[in-house]
């Protein structure tokens, strides 16, 4: 049909030129051995990148830190977020308030947060460690075997507010007869989280975490802000690696051929994911 | 099994008052159908006998206990949702065994219950499908079969039959009575359907702006309506009613249309009402009402007559249209004994004489 | 009647109340920061000082408005185009199953990929198309993240729109686009207006891009706010008056939007 | 490309009534501001030369600059470089060579320049750029505490551990180290490598990191981070040292030289601590060496311009002015200016800049400088998190910088 | 105003075939009622002839033209949809004058001429509010309005009424009716439910399973169904079919019940149908059927009968109810003239004799 085509394509054109073109000559520089600082036109090396980059154990090593990270940073928000939103969904009194209050961290530009909790944390000019010391407690926000998890509290705090957001609405739009239905059958309030709540709210939920999984991948502000990938290699992510990869050793195409491993992973991902939300949509 | 009771209980939302002060009694095992028009506090009655609203003043009693602060799932009642509420991602068996489970029964035991309970319900092939995927009426009979697999002391009904159509309604409500029959538990039905609420009650509560208008049964309530609004709520095609005075042996409204009345007492200013079926046509060039047009029912038809400035509806055999036809003078008659009286003022029925 | 005390609404409160801190309490402390003096910046207990409006002047000096007022530009016109591609596009996909079911996960993987990767052919577009002193470039590479998110967006939201309306108004003698534009469109618009506040925070918060993309001398936000991230320390003071800057008008107008924002999303836009 | 900018007169004096206009990125320092202030009075002798500077922090500034290369037409007229990158901008033919200019300039003094600065512009021989500031690491402490301590300045490494350990009490630590992964932690660390006789290259420009000297000056980190730096500092970079030592938490730090004029502002972060700060180069005598140079981009559109402001700039005259207002030293005449001596940071502090720009050798050297001291910093982080022993961290550092020199 | 034409119209989707070769004839200025259970292929023939499905096969005419390829808005038809699809923005007067935006009138005129629509239909005082705070009905006129005020060539109607409730379906029934007699388009009214299909065609189509089954007016439908399906759909409540054999003046099914069928010829094995108002009861002990269940509908009552295996109903007059009670057996008869007899094989018709 003509009209579909003909709304599709101003969409089609921009990603086209946005987002396809930018993909292509990236995919193309990680078959060459461009860097940043030769003008010439790069040699082709095929595919010598990819064996390059996979067989690189700081790749490996920064997938697994990344992979750590989105994990504990999503299972928090997610946890939180639903109970904040479950509580946020019950709240009567000054309820625009606390929302847009609540909201607040997202639209601060990540750089900021990072270096502003760089500070908060600082062990000995921060209000937070000095808040814990006063009960007695130290805490290495930064140490080696923390700062991978201290740098998810960050996106934690930034970005709960966008899951606290969309399952707010998830929750909202939940039909409430199924609700009174389980108060009338007798179920606890438990039960009826667990077996009503929570399986209506699985499509939203998978669509949160998936947006927010896609988003918390991109983690370089706060590394680069606190930690620098430190200490060793333990907050080295992938896109910190792909930055330092790229543009400080000027290394574009490595750095494109990492990009590619990472999207052929995620896509892989999402594949399986979308099949089984098929799957689970069919029943 | 437990009689059920509101004393003066009250609705408020804000300053709106939403049920005013309704006192009924539900006898033990009784079917009785709250019926009114649309937004006079039915479901909202339904909803505070439940637990899901809390009671703004008065008491509901279940079984002789005052329930007012407890929760729905320590009051023993079942209900059936106007949109059946099934939990859209559980199977058919999962959702009949979901109150057992509920209540802790052991996983194997609720499902065998359920079994048997979908059995009867003729659902016994349908178990493993989702709700989305059953027709309004078997979705209908999932609910029943949560209703009744915990066999509660009370039955409560939110207008169950609304999202089925026509055919199946007949259907199906014949199906829920049995059920409510055989089990005798003490059934609260809502709905807005005179005519299910005449078909299917024991007992019925005619609920208007918050208040009961009438309580009877329904055969007593259609032959003797207690106000206009009763008396044109219920029964279809509804009652005519019309304005004017009574004398000798006629009822004339001021726009000049006549019916003849054997044997009503003269009166100055009276409302009247006449049940289609009971006003006669007979064809008659001088009658003082043209016919403006028939629809057929089949063996009957409904005749829409001008009369003056009022619109009047008669129901005659189909047989009779061969002489009634579109344009047709007719006089009118009420049916001996068939006529309804009301206060101008009150709309009240008058005491008859 | 008598109503015993809840656990479960205790816990909710307390709940809130410790996220309502949670969030505030570092909020306040920026704010605190950004009117101390570099030697009471040392010092993160002192909470009572007489404060001074020293980095508040210094940023405004360093022309934090004008940097704000460029993010603004460059993410509304992001915005814009974004909504009205975003928006056919999305409906096409939405009522004409255009690209089927894979297209509507597929938009999003292409988010994954590093900035640092990305940048240098939109540099190289820039340079080939003689556009590098204009906001185009920065404009395309924000459309490449937000384009798609709103579009993405924007599908389940048109899902909740009957398809009757836009028969109706075929039947009623428009074309396919006026139904489109003149009664679907209207029936979407609070999760236009969600979509698009969320694809604004995302250009507003872009650093990277940005900096590279935009045109010398004139520093978008975000650059702007890391620029007080010197090699030679973290100007925390001015840095914390950026920050203020930057979020208090955008809590301001969530403030007014956030209902609408619920109200718009649970109409649909997280379905699928 | 190269092709299409204009070719360069080579001259190193510039007519006066030269036109044009010079774009220059800068990093965001106080050094920078010094050079804008200037600015004016350059136009008083140039006036037909528009200066435009755009100023960005260190790492916005470096990605801008390096993508700035990607153009084909000339984005900046003249540009200053950070030493590990002077050898690949050289070889990937980014910077204009400035050998004819500098020695045809009249008056210019090219041999006043300290020699260590020089020798960072010079790739092959040639030289690339002229020196814009040092910032050459020293021993910045507290002379109140050394004195109420009873300690001497340390003259050895062994020296520097023992008086931070013996300043540390319960509410200060002795020393605020700068462990952060990469780029801070090995400029830190090779100040120790110097202190215990190490280096990082030999004499044939190969790494010497798996050495004794490297291992005595790794195990003498670790220890005083362990036991007289602040607790849980691990990612600590300049800002958090600076001001647990302006705020008196820490008594000592090795840092940059210029700090002290900073510390000593009684405006400043020191506050009431202004005044009790002092200089020292390390123990042993030789420090790291930072630098940073003006260069031309070999597609310069004002290239002659670009070199007008340059000399003018550096030339003896202009940088007394300069670092009177504070800029850092690059001229060894400039420091014994009896103007600078007055109505600058005073003569000690002078003397300490002589001595420790008389001997200091940068992070790196050849090409790939920036990822091997990534790569370094990398180790050295692992060895300080106990993630390796300092011998295995060592190997390491020695194995990646032996591959990136390939 | 023009005729219409389904000239052997199918409709595909991928392999099945929802609409099957259906030729239908919709006069000039009638309204003809399609009608049929649900899934039946209704709503899609209503669709290919507005243009809003594509047409996979034979040909639809308006006024002579071959409509196939052309627009929805090249056709010159208005609809009016079962959920009225208002612009939910729009004021009710918007609304209404929407359509004639497209035909590029001036504003005022075409506000203008929606307010004389508006007022037409009773909806004068209610033009500046939104759809939404309307009630079903009200809406259901504006839907109305909004067909009318372009005076297309045809009206085409989804079950416009099964949103509203009983009382007031029958009402608005009334009005549309009036309305399409007035201005004398040609409608097409599409209904799942038979009654509406009888009280408001000139002419009606009934359909099952994308085909057409009967056409013809509703009375000589309701009268002579000419298949089983028919004569099920058909009439309410529904026809009782029961299969067996006739000899001497009695209809005996395999189960032993006896129906007495007067004059009827013998035949071994037929599908006997008879309407309920149509099947006679005596109470009598020897009866082969049982009261199984009274439905009170005021005047007349359903009352359901056990007669063997099968289940019959039949409708009575309610002052019978006093010697029928449940558990009287009764005997039964068909009233004469009104057996209904069917082929067991192909469920058709069998010829009178
Ligand atoms: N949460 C509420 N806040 C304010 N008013 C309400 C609320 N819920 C219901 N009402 C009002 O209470 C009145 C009674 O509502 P209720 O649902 O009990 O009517 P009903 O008799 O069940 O009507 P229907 O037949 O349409 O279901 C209505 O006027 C309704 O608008
Ligand atoms: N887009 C489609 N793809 C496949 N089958 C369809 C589609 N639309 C409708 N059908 C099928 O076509 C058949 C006829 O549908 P239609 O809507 O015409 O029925 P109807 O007679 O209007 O029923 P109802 O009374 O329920 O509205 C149904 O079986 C339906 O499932
Ligand atoms: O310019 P500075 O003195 O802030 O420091 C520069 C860095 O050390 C460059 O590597
Ligand atoms: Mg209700
Ligand atoms: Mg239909």
């Amino acid at each position: 049909m003509t009209f579909r085509w003909a709304m599709l394509a101003p969409v089609l054109t921009i990603t086209g030129v946005a987002v396809g073109f930018p993909l292509g000559y990236a995919l193309y520089l990680s078959l060459t051995d461009y860097r940043l600082t030769s003008r010439g036109a790069p040699d082709f090396v095929g595919l010598d990148n990819y064996f390059f980059v996979l067989t690189d154990p700081r790749m490996w090593n920064a997938f697994s830190n990344t992979a750590i990270y989105v994990i504990v940073a999503v299972a928090l928000q997610t946890v939180l977020g639903l109970a904040i939103a479950l509580a946020l969904q019950k709240q009567k009194w000054a309820r625009d308030l606390t929302r847009a209050m609540l909201l607040a961290p997202m639209f601060i530009t990540p750089i900021a947060v990072g270096l502003t909790f760089r500070f908060l944390l600082n062990d000995q000019l921060g209000a937070i460690p000095a808040a814990l010391r006063t009960i007695g407690i130290s805490y290495d926000f930064f140490g080696p075997s923390n700062a991978l998890v201290t740098l998810a509290f960050i996106d934690v705090w930034q970005w709960t507010p966008f899951m606290v957001l969309l399952l707010l609405a998830g929750l909202e739009s939940i039909p409430r007869q199924p609700l009174e239905a389980a108060r009338v059958d007798g179920a606890s309030a438990w039960y009826t989280f667990r077996r009503v709540v929570l399986p209506l709210l699985t499509p939203v939920l998978t669509v949160a975490i998936l947006l927010r999984s896609l988003d918390a991948l991109k983690v370089f502000e706060y590394v680069y802000a606190t930690t620098r990938g430190g200490p060793g290699t333990a907050t080295e992510t992938i896109q910190y690696f792909t930055y330092q990869t790229g543009i400080q050793f000027f290394r574009l195409g490595e750095a494109s051929a990492v990009a590619f491993v990472l999207l052929a992973i995620v896509m892989t991902l999402i594949v399986i994911l979308f099949r089984r939300l098929q799957r689970s949509a069919a029943r | 099994m437990a009689e059920v009771r509101f004393n003066k209980v009250r609705k408020e939302y804000g300053s709106t008052v939403i049920v005013d002060d309704v006192d009924i009694v539900f006898p033990d095992g009784s079917l009785t159908v709250l019926v009114g028009p649309s937004g006079c506090g039915k479901s909202t009655s339904l909803r505070m006998l439940a637990g899901l609203e809390e009671i703004s003043g008065g008491e509901i009693l279940i079984g002789g206990r005052v329930v007012n602060g407890l929760e729905p799932k320590d009051r023993d009642v079942a209900m059936v949702f106007q949109n059946y509420a099934l939990y859209p991602h559980l199977s058919v068996l999962e959702n009949i065994a979901f109150p057992l489970r509920a209540t802790k029964s052991r996983r194997a035991d609720a499902l065998r219950r359920a079994q048997e309970v979908a059995d009867s319900l003729g659902l016994g092939a349908l178990t493993s499908r989702k709700p989305k995927d059953l027709s309004g009426g078997q979705q209908q009979r999932v609910a029943i079969g949560r209703a009744i697999i915990r066999q509660p002391a009370v039955f409560l009904f939110d207008e169950p039959l609304s999202n089925l159509d026509a055919k199946l309604r007949v259907e199906t409500r014949f199906e829920l009575m049995q059920i409510q029959r055989r089990l005798g538990i003490t059934a609260v039905y809502v709905t807005h359907d005179q005519e299910e609420a005449m078909t299917m009650s024991d007992r019925m509560v005619v609920m208007r702006d918050g208040r009961v208008a009438q309580t009877g049964r329904p055969d007593e309530i259609y032959a003797r309506p207690n106000s206009v609004f009763v008396a044109t709520f219920v029964g279809s095609p509804k009652m005519n009613i019309v304005r004017g005075a009574i004398s000798d042996g006629a009822f004339i409204s001021p726009t000049g249309s006549r019916l003849a009345v054997a044997q009503a007492p003269a009166r100055d200013a009276v409302v009247l009402g006449v049940r289609p079926d009971d006003l006669l046509l007979t064809a008659n060039s001088g009658g003082t009402a043209r016919v403006a047009l028939i629809e057929l029912l089949g063996p009957r038809a409904i005749v829409h007559l001008d009369a003056g400035e009022d619109r009047l509806t008669s129901v005659v055999e189909a047989d009779r249209l061969s002489e009634l036809t579109v344009g047709t003078s007719v006089a009118l008659a009420v049916r001996p004994g068939a006529l309804h009286l009301f206060d101008p003022q009150t709309e009240h029925r008058l005491p008859e004489v | 009647m008598t109503r015993t005390v809840n656990p479960w609404s205790v816990a909710r409160a307390l709940l809130l109340w410790v996220a309502a801190l949670t969030v505030t309490l570092p909020l306040l402390w920026v704010a605190l920061a950004s009117v101390k003096s570099p030697a009471q910046l040392n010092d993160p207990g002192l909470v009572l000082f007489v404060p001074n409006l020293d980095n508040w002047a210094r940023v405004f000096e360093a022309g934090i408005l004008e940097a704000a007022g460029r993010s603004a530009m460059v993410a509304a016109v992001t915005v814009a185009i974004s909504v009205v591609a975003g928006s056919m596009g999305a409906y096409a996909i939405s009522a004409y199953k255009a690209g089927g079911a894979a297209t509507r996960f597929g938009i999003l993987a292409a988010q994954v990929l590093p900035p640092a990767v990305l940048v240098f052919p939109f540099l190289t577009m820039a340079y080939a198309l003689r556009l590098d002193s204009t906001y185009i470039p920065v404009i395309f590479a924000h459309l490449s993240f937000v384009l798609p998110v709103i579009t993405w967006f924007l599908i389940g939201f048109f899902d909740a729109v009957p398809r009757s309306l836009e028969e109706q108004a075929r039947v009623d003698g428009f074309s396919r686009f006026a139904a489109f534009r003149l009664v679907v469109l209207p029936q979407v618009l609070p999760g236009i207006g969600a979509a698009a506040i969320f694809g604004f925070t995302l250009s507003w918060n872009d650093m990277f891009y940005g900096l590279i993309l935009a045109p010398t001398q004139e520093t978008i936000l975000p650059v702007a706010i890391a620029a007080f991230n010197t090699f030679r320390g973290v100007e925390l003071g001015a840095m914390s008056a950026a920050i203020i800057i930057a979020v208090v008008p955008v809590v301001i107008a969530s403030f007014f939007i956030q209902r609408r924002l619920v109200q718009g999303i649970s109409g649909g836009a997280v379905k699928f | 490309g190269g092709t299409d900018a204009p070719a360069s007169s080579g001259l190193g004096d510039i007519p006066t009534d030269t036109e044009g206009t010079v774009r220059i990125l800068m990093e965001s320092v106080p050094d920078t501001d010094i050079v804008i202030d200037l600015v004016a009075s350059f136009n008083e002798t140039y006036p037909g030369i528009e200066v435009e500077i755009e100023t960005l922090a260190f790492d916005q500034m470096r990605d801008k600059l390096i993508a700035s290369f990607q153009s084909s037409e000339p984005a900046y007229d003249l540009i200053v470089v950070d030493n590990p990158w002077m050898d690949d901008f050289v070889d990937a033919g980014f910077l204009e060579p400035l050998d004819a200019r500098i020695d045809s300039t009249t008056d210019y003094q090219a041999e006043d320049f300290f020699q260590p600065l020089v020798d960072i512009t010079e790739v092959d021989g040639v030289r690339y750029g002229v020196p814009f500031y040092n910032y050459a690491l020293g021993y910045l402490y507290r002379t109140d505490l050394y004195e109420e301590a009873g300690l001497e300045l340390p003259s050895t490494l062994d020296e520097l551990v023992a008086n931070v350990q013996q300043l540390t009490t319960s509410d200060r630590t002795g020393i605020a180290m700068q462990p952060q992964r990469g780029y801070k932690i090995f400029e830190e660390w090779a100040n120790w490598l110097f202190a215990a006789g190490g280096s990082i290259y030999d004499e044939e420009g190969n790494p010497t990191l798996d050495t004794p000297e490297a291992a005595a000056a790794l195990d003498a980190y670790i220890e005083a981070f362990t036991t007289a730096a602040p607790a849980n500092s691990s990612n600590w970079a300049f800002d958090e040292a600076f001001r647990s030592v302006s705020s008196g938490q820490s008594a000592s730090m090795i840092s940059y030289n210029w700090n002290l004029p900073g510390l000593n502002n009684p405006e400043g972060a020191s506050g009431d601590l202004a005044g009790s700060f002092a200089l020292a180069p390390m123990p042993g005598g030789k420090q790291v060496l930072g630098s940073w140079s003006w260069a031309i981009p070999a597609n310069s559109a004002a290239s002659d311009a670009a070199w007008a402001f340059v000399a003018w700039i550096t030339s003896p005259a202009v940088d007394v002015e300069r670092v009177v207002a504070g800029g850092a030293a690059i001229r060894e005449s400039t420091l014994s200016n009896p103007t600078v001596l007055e109505s600058g940071y005073g003569e000690d502090y002078y003397a300490a800049i002589i001595a420790i720009l008389s001997d200091a050798a940068p992070l790196s050297q050849g090409l790939g400088g920036e990822e091997m001291i990534q790569a370094v910093g990398t180790e050295l982080s692992e060895a300080v998190a106990g993630t390796k022993t300092v011998e295995q961290a060592l190997a390491d550092a020695q194995a990646a910088v032996e591959r990136i020199q390939r």
